[in-house]
């Protein structure tokens, strides 16, 4: 497992692009915001919660096709699927690796844009901590939509359509919990909620992706 | 020791039927090559052996996690070097070392090379280079001598003797002679599925034809 | 004609659009019955004569 | 006999064609009833003729979650038994309630045009038929992607199964979400005690009517499923001979 973990962590560095890609995508997005909505603080700050969150979403999104696509090309995908690891355990290694790659960078971040947006500095450690909370079940949900969709050829549509409705409830709690923690107040229901789907998600998905990649793989 | 017994297999192919009632046994170090003509199913066949595809009807004995299956695609990251391909696929299968592998298959001079600078041949001996760091008894081999030269496939015949040698066994869909002369020739021909109705559909296209 | 007060537009529109989804949904389903059906028959016929 | 015969292609064939017209007669006679007397009932005193709206938009937004639930039981069966036409019947389902989905939507929304004095508002229950919306896209899509009928059979059944759990979900999220924020939803029509009886009846018959016309719609457009696979099936022999 740590094997596979090493080696999609070493192709993401090499291959370029894997590290950054997304880190930079959020910043543009964070850039552009502010030409559309205008430089007002006023403005800026109530909306800034549910643009951070939105754009590690998106940010999240632009890699999930690579998660299995490559593989599947070169034959490793047979390869993996007759080794000794099980496949469940596989795609949870490689969502790990995404989410290394993808949702860390985001994470580690987040408060630089938070500043960009005019995010109250009371509410950057509860970005921060949805964003660790959140991502996760992120990366895992991409990685069944990716697994649904690797081996058509337009996938990449096709996977934003399916993965994006199930990243609803990630969403709302997420940006709930930033809103919240700029006004004060009480955090911890949504917290648990973020919490408990994302464990679910890390818990039960790898099972349904694994069984889609092996219907994909006869 | 027997690695795999097969008992009147039927597999499908785009969901017809496409080779049925094969029946063939594999012990310690025999060799087995399907023959037959493009189409007919050899590399289906060779996929439900491997596991990656459940056959129709018939059954597969094989030990758990015995198969080490490598096909047209070799599973090679370009990005990587030969040594960092093969040491990963070695600890995904089990950690052997990978130093035979390579002096066998003559790679290890391109050790360091990254795999995206081989050539098709060379690509393909590391692809084959994988096998011998399985550990695994069982080959299945599926064309394993394209875009090799005429000196690679007989290292490659020299490398599975030494494998059936030492316990192991082979069974190879290719149509070019390995120059293993006491490997068995199943011809898989007369097994072509003929239509008809059946009585459990395995698939859209039987059910509703 | 019922008289349908100042709400005469949220109404009608409602009923417009959806007796409008619901007509295309039964003459897409319908047409496509007859596309498949006719394919069909025409394949199992062309078998016969050729 | 069990009931699993009904999955033979050839006997659903032959079932449905005895029973399609009782069907479609049956769909035809409720819903136009139930529409046009819902039409015609008299304005409610607080709503005015904006009433008149709730013969369409509920007996809509009760089949956009019944189909979504039909689908998931068949994509269980599918799953479970192999029953191949439980997968198409999945399959035909799918545009249906994607389109009630739409009516639920687009009549909600001109009716709050009067009410709420905007046509979206972003209450709890429309949000949650708008993800519906977004699932039933994503089956369909994911349907039409797919080349393989057997590989997009089970995949779809996946994709419903998880669907299914994370439409439920976002229900709840949506619930969460819009309460921490505004006052609950502005109206409630689905408490039928606070109904009377001249706009019950007729809207009994609409959800009934709405009903029987799903089920008409879905035996022709999975007997055309069936039909497209029979022709492909054929092809393929074909090609293989």
């Amino acid at each position: 497992m740590l094997a596979l973990l090493t080696r999609d962590l070493r192709l993401a560095v090499r291959a370029g692009g894997g590290f950054g890609l997304g880190v930079a995508f959020f910043l543009i997005l964070s850039a552009l915001v502010p030409f559309g909505v205008g430089p007002d603080r006023a403005a800026l700050a109530p909306v800034a919660p549910g643009i951070l969150w939105v754009g590690a979403l998106l940010a999240c999104l632009l890699s999930l096709d690579r998660i299995f696509a490559l593989d599947h090309e070169d034959g490793s995908l047979d390869l993996l699927a007759t080794a000794p690891m099980p496949l469940e355990g596989a795609v949870a290694v490689k969502a790990l690796a995404h989410w290394i790659t993808t949702g860390l960078p985001l994470v580690l971040a987040a408060p630089l844009f938070g500043v960009l947006l005019q995010l109250p500095p009371v509410a950057m450690p509860w970005l921060v901590l949805s964003l660790l909370i959140g991502t996760p079940a992120l990366s895992m949900l991409g990685a069944f939509g990716a697994a649904l969709t690797v081996g058509l050829r337009r996938g990449g549509l096709l996977l934003s359509l399916l993965v994006l409705p199930l990243y609803i409830p990630t969403l709302i709690f997420g940006a709930e919990i930033t809103r919240r923690g700029a006004e004060g107040a009480a955090i911890v229901t949504p917290l648990v909620f973020q919490a408990g789907i994302t464990l679910a998600v890390l818990a039960l998905i790898p099972f349904a992706a694994a069984a889609a990649l092996r219907v994909n793989l006869r | 020791m027997r690695h795999l017994a097969v008992h009147d297999l039927s597999v499908s192919r785009g969901g017809l039927r496409a080779v049925e009632g094969v029946s063939f046994t594999l012990d310690a170090g025999e060799a087995l090559i399907l023959r037959g003509p493009n189409g007919i199913g050899k590399t289906t066949l060779l996929r439900c052996i491997a596991g990656l595809q459940a056959p129709v009807a018939g059954r597969i004995d094989a030990a758990e996690d015995s198969v080490a299956y490598a096909a047209h695609a070799d599973g090679l990251k370009p990005a990587l070097s030969v040594a960092e391909n093969l040491t990963f696929w070695s600890r995904i299968f089990g950690g052997k070392p990978i130093e035979p592998a390579l002096a066998a298959m003559d790679l290890t001079a391109l050790s360091d090379r990254p795999a995206g600078a081989l050539s098709a041949g060379q690509k393909r001996r590391l692809g084959l280079a994988r096998l011998l760091v399985t550990g695994r008894p069982l080959w299945v081999l599926d064309e394993p001598t394209v875009s090799l030269d005429a000196a690679s496939v007989t290292a490659f015949g020299v490398v599975i003797r030494a494998h059936l040698a030492l316990g192991g066994a082979a069974l190879m869909a290719t149509h070019i002679d390995l120059g293993l002369s006491e490997a068995r020739v199943l011809d898989l021909t007369p097994h072509r599925a003929q239509p008809g109705a059946v009585a459990r559909p395995a698939s859209f296209n039987e059910a509703f034809a | 004609m019922i008289d349908l007060g100042k709400y005469a537009f949220a109404v009608v529109a409602s009923y417009g659009v959806s007796l409008a989804l619901l007509g295309g949904l039964i003459w897409q389903t319908v047409a496509a019955n007859a596309r498949a059906r006719r394919a069909l028959e025409d394949h199992e016929k062309g078998k016969k004569n050729g | 006999m069990s009931i699993w015969e009904y999955a033979n292609p050839a006997k659903f064939m032959r079932t449905t064609d005895r029973l399609l017209p009782w069907v479609v007669g049956g769909a035809v006679l409720l819903s136009v009833t139930g529409v046009v007397w819902g039409f015609l009932t008299p304005d409610d005193f607080r709503q005015g003729s904006t009433v008149k709206i709730v013969f369409l938009h509920v007996p809509a937004a009760m089949m956009a979650i019944n189909i979504w639930v039909m689908m998931l039981v068949a994509s269980l069966i599918w799953i479970i038994r192999r029953h191949h036409v439980s997968a198409l019947a999945a399959k035909a389902a799918a545009p249906i309630g994607a389109v009630m989905t739409l009516i639920a939507l687009a009549t909600g929304a001109l009716w709050g045009q009067p009410m709420w004095g905007t046509w979206w508002e972003w209450d709890p229950r429309l949000t949650s038929f708008l993800i519906l919306f977004l699932f039933y896209l994503g089956y369909i899509a994911l349907w039409a992607a797919i080349d393989d009928p057997d590989s997009a059979a089970d995949l779809t059944g996946v994709l419903c199964l998880v669907g299914s759990v994370f439409a439920l979900l976002s229900r709840y999220a949506v619930l969460f979400w819009n309460q921490g924020l505004h006052q609950g939803a502005s109206l409630s029509v689905q408490s039928g005690e606070r109904m009377s009886h001249v706009y019950r009846y007729p809207l009994y018959t609409a959800m009934v009517g709405f009903g029987l016309l799903f089920l008409a719609l879905l035996l022709i457009r999975t007997r055309t499923e069936i039909r497209r696979r029979r022709l492909a099936a054929l092809q393929a022999r074909e090609m293989r001979a």
